[in-house]
């Protein structure tokens, strides 16, 4: 069931594949404003990169979440899946790992790009990767239920955005914190094992809130 | 939950609604509404715009809140056998084609294979537009991706929320024909039409009224 | 087991019978205990010997920032009742404590903010405490909205009731990690301000506010989920009897 | 016709007048992630601050473009509106004045608060003031094109942000540049006056820009 | 553009159709379409699901490019004159009141005052649904919302694209009477349905016909 489920999530925004960048595209850009609104200069932006990538993935995550639940909600798809599909763990299953699959995973991998051009060095941009690589699922699985809540409501968007993001905070300051250590030289170990925790723990329990959370919002 | 096929229902009840009220921003619509559906009933709902019709369909699917009374599926190993809701979204996907539409949406609890997809469209009349992403499709032409889920379910009951909005004539002869066909292997249908239906069979009418104490 | 103490207890009628029995009790003694702790802080208390007259403003800020915080577990503990148990009468505590809360922790941010201008010589530095504070802020507001950009009420509950258990757990993260966050980088910002051992004149009026406070929060939400019941029950025959009862009574 | 017009725009904010504060809590939100994820050092924020509350601005303009044209898109009322109104200069301005009356307004009265926080003084706190005063209309100018071109399309939000992100760079760079003047002590006029030159060049220009890109959508 | 009442029509000439054909996707779907409409008339498009109603009615008004061929509207001082176009999209705001959709929306180029207004709420049926926000309404009174633009434009030609859709049978008949009052008053009418009307006087009927070269 999730198998098929996943494909049919994976073929949609295949079939927009232009969409698929977008994400790419809002991440690089809002990091390359700030050189141009703060200060081009070199050791000043080696010390900020690391959290100016870190707030640009969460919010090139948290907006493309819009494209998880809202067009399935408002042409009742959504509907029938829940009634339909049988599994409604497998549905949000889907849903949040091909959110991950196709927004998380390509910011990952751009990641080093945006660290070179913030100046940043090897070790800092190793950490950048392997916390962002932690991290995103976690905002995949979050957003998920703040998505959830808010599919059903007129302009949910911005209201999304108060939902989730102080709830996005505690990554934030451990991934941003352990790149600062990384440049630092210093160990980071401590905050790698929070994250994974906060991993661990948001898969195995997440998926129920968005379950509870979607069946709230379609009826 | 659990999706039960027709052939495999014993009893002939298949559900029992029970004194059921359901109130939309505080005024009721309709109280005390009872009645039972059992194996090859079609059962009309009429009622003016406004009355409830739909609000009920979808109360009955779990997709709204009743206020008071009861309602129960009849029960096969113990799981309530859900119905196929279609109501007024087709729940079909502009950017995928037609085919992909029907293949990768579970009906009943289960995907299916192609060839009985690709009959499924070929009787829809479809067939020219198998790979057509449907948002080309015209608006009585997605209502037909819809239904083509009818022939695909293998559940006891279908709900339909005007399914013949958008048909062309052709298109409400063949609904009619296979809502009949379904009601002779056994199942039941409840459906709303504002337009003439046309059974060999009369079809049962339900009919929702205002409560009394509801004025307005 | 008898649970019939249980649906008692969830009954919003019962609860407006003896909320209205309470309501002046919690009320008056709140008002009370607030006169006797604004007295004994603003003339009854020594001045600290750092921080002089400004050390007053204490009274009002730590027994709001407490509140903030007890509110928000008040809140989520009401949400997760009602959801679990499906009681609309812990729903329409949590909707209530939840303004409460939020009007506490403003206050708790305004008044810092005027103890840190003189004290630190800034309105605000990004210490964890603060920050924290400012977290809590925006998860009362989200829980806020979230009720509020529901229709139908019923759907709201369940909604924000998600928000606020999944918001819970975060608490105590965001609390601790904030703390953690804060050490790691270079100590510039560390607390400015040495808790003192405080004078017995000032600990009398410090804990006098703060049951004070806390009771009148208790008051307002007590008096916001009978609103509540009257709104939602509104087409009950008790509720009509109270409504004209009143309507009678103000006729004679 | 303007009059009215604008009437039923701000009447429909005010139904959903709950709405109207989240892109300032986006702003307030965004602004804040900055020091969990940078430096909480009161100097270091202090230098970077006006660049950050300059892109938060930013985003927060581009976040509420959506609530612009999208719902009246869907519903058909866009189409009405520029079939029966005659005047789809009118119906372009009434949404671009409500933008800005909505979003822009309030960010501008908001971000002294935010300065504060950021450990800014007062020289600059004011410049910033202005200078987001003149910009913020801008945002408001050219995000209705934008909007205008990407409302017909699934998934314009990301979209958007590429298309209407770069042609707010060169506002965004005086803005925040006359900022960073005024809190080294040094004159910003020139900048303000770009400003102001930008402005009054969109005003008249931009408008006939979104009534041409929404003919476009419609069809 | 601009609208013109009715009554200043010194013509009796509005829409001159040549040759229209319109493509879609690299499809004709209908080529040297020919017709004319004149006040008083009554044309319903016919045509199966597919045929090409939506997208003919949509290129009329100037919402759609079509590919060969050209319409004219007839021009008073030499303004072309608009018809109001209600399609298968209500245009009403659900945030909004039924009467503030109405109010605060032009219709034909101007704002109208309240008393025709609250008349036409009546007309359709939702006298008691004034302050109610549209987005509590029922798909039938959602419709009737926007039908009651009907009763206040004062345009010389109506298209309306199935505007008997969730409409109850007494709405239809309503709905039937106005097309007639309205060609009576020497208006004209261009309409789709896929279920029988009834008017008084056949309508004329206009079929749509998928070309010759195009094959599927
Ligand atoms: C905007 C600025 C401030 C905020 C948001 C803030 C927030 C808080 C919070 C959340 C608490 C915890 C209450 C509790 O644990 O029960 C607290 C306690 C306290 N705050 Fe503040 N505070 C601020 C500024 C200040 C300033 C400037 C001072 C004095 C220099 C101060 C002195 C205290 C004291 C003495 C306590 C009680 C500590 C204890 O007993 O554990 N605060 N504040
Ligand atoms: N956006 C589109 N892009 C490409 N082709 C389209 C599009 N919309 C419709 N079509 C095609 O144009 C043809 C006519 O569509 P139209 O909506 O005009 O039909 P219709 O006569 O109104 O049908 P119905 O009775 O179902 O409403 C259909 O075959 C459809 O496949
Ligand atoms: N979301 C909602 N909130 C509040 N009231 C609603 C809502 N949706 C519908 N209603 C009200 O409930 C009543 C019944 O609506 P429902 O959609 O069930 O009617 P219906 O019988 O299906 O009508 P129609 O024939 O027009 O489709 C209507 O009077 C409507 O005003
Ligand atoms: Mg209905
Ligand atoms: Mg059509």
């Amino acid at each position: 069931m999730l198998g098929k489920l996943l494909r049919r999530e994976l073929l949609r925004h295949w079939r927009c594949r232009q969409d698929l960048i977008n994400p790419l595209i809002f991440f690089l850009i809002t990091v390359s404003l700030f050189p141009l609104a703060v200060t081009p200069d070199g050791a000043m932006l080696s010390r900020i990169g690391n959290g100016i990538i870190w707030v640009a993935a969460l919010l090139a995550a948290m907006l493309s979440l819009e494209s998880m639940y809202r067009d399935d909600f408002y042409d009742g798809t959504l509907e029938l899946l829940m009634l339909q599909s049988g599994s409604p763990y497998s549905v949000v299953m889907a849903k949040i790992i091909s959110h991950w699959l196709t927004t998380g995973l390509p910011l990952v991998i751009m990641s080093p790009l945006l660290a070179v051009m913030m100046q940043m060095e090897g070790d800092a941009i190793g950490a950048l990767m392997l916390t962002l690589l932690i991290g995103t699922p976690v905002l995949s699985l979050i957003g998920s239920v703040g998505m959830g809540l808010t599919v059903g409501l007129r302009q949910g968007g911005v209201l999304l955005s108060l939902l989730v993001l102080p709830l996005y905070i505690p990554i934030l300051i451990f991934g941003a914190g352990a790149v600062s250590r990384a440049a630092m030289g210093m160990d980071y170990s401590g905050q790698l094992a929070f994250m994974g925790a906060f991993l661990l723990g948001s898969i195995s329990l997440v998926p129920f809130a968005s379950v509870a959370a979607i069946k709230v919002s379609i009826r | 939950m659990s999706h039960v096929p027709v052939s495999n229902l014993q009893d002939d009840l298949i559900l029992k609604v029970d004194k059921l009220g359901i109130r939309r921003s505080e005024r009721w619509l309709f109280r005390e509404l009872s009645f039972e559906l059992f194996r090859g009933d079609i059962v009309q709902i009429v009622g003016h715009n406004g009355a409830g019709k739909t609000s009920l369909m979808r109360s009955l699917c779990g997709l709204l809140t009743h206020a008071e009374g009861d309602f129960e599926w009849t029960e096969i190993n113990d799981l309530p056998c859900l119905p196929l809701y279609l109501g007024h979204l087709a729940a079909v996907k502009p950017e995928l084609t037609v085919f992909e539409n029907l293949k990768y949406h579970p009906i009943a609890g289960q995907f299916l294979g192609d060839e009985p997809i690709e009959d499924a469209i070929d009787q829809v009349r479809l067939g020219n537009y198998l790979d057509t992403p449907t948002r080309h499709l015209s608006a009585g032409q997605t209502r037909r991706v819809g239904l083509a889920r009818l022939l695909l379910a293998d559940t006891p009951c279908w709900i339909l929320d005007e399914p013949f909005t958008s048909l062309d004539v052709e298109g409400c002869k063949w609904l009619e024909q296979q809502i009949e066909q379904f009601a002779e292997k056994g199942g039941c249908v409840l459906l709303t039409s504002h337009q003439p239906v046309h059974f060999e069979k009369k079809p049962q009418i339900l009919e929702i009224k205002r409560p009394v104490e509801a004025l307005c | 087991m008898n649970w019939q103490w249980f649906h008692r207890l969830s009954s919003p009628k019962w609860f407006y019978q003896i909320s209205e029995r309470w309501l002046p009790w919690v009320m008056g003694v709140s008002l009370v205990l607030m006169a006797a702790g604004i007295y004994q802080g603003l003339f009854n208390s020594v001045p600290d010997y750092q921080q002089g007259e400004s050390v007053r403003i204490m009274y009002l800020h730590v027994p709001t920032a407490f509140a903030s915080m007890m509110f928000y577990m008040v809140m989520a503990i009401a949400a997760a009742i009602g959801y679990i148990w499906r009681i609309k009468l812990a729903h329409m505590a949590a909707i209530s404590a939840a303004p409460v809360g939020a009007a506490m922790t403003f206050l708790a941010l305004f008044t810092g903010a005027f103890w840190g201008k003189p004290m630190w010589g800034t309105w605000w530095v990004w210490d964890a405490r603060l920050t924290s504070e400012l977290i809590l802020l925006f998860l009362y507001l989200g829980f806020i909205s979230l009720h509020q950009a529901f229709e139908d009420r019923e759907v709201g509950d369940r909604a924000a009731g998600v928000l606020a258990m999944v918001g819970v757990v975060n608490i105590p993260i965001i609390h601790f990690s904030v703390e953690w966050w804060n050490t790691l980088h270079q100590g510039a910002t560390i607390s400015k301000f040495e808790k003192p051992s405080l004078d017995p004149s000032m600990l009398i009026a410090l804990l006098l506010m703060i049951f004070a406070v806390i009771l009148f929060c208790s008051a307002i939400m007590m008096y916001r989920m009978r609103n509540e019941v009257l709104s939602r029950e509104n087409n009950k025959s008790w509720v009509k009897e109270v409504v004209l009862g009143k309507q009678i009574g103000k006729m004679k």
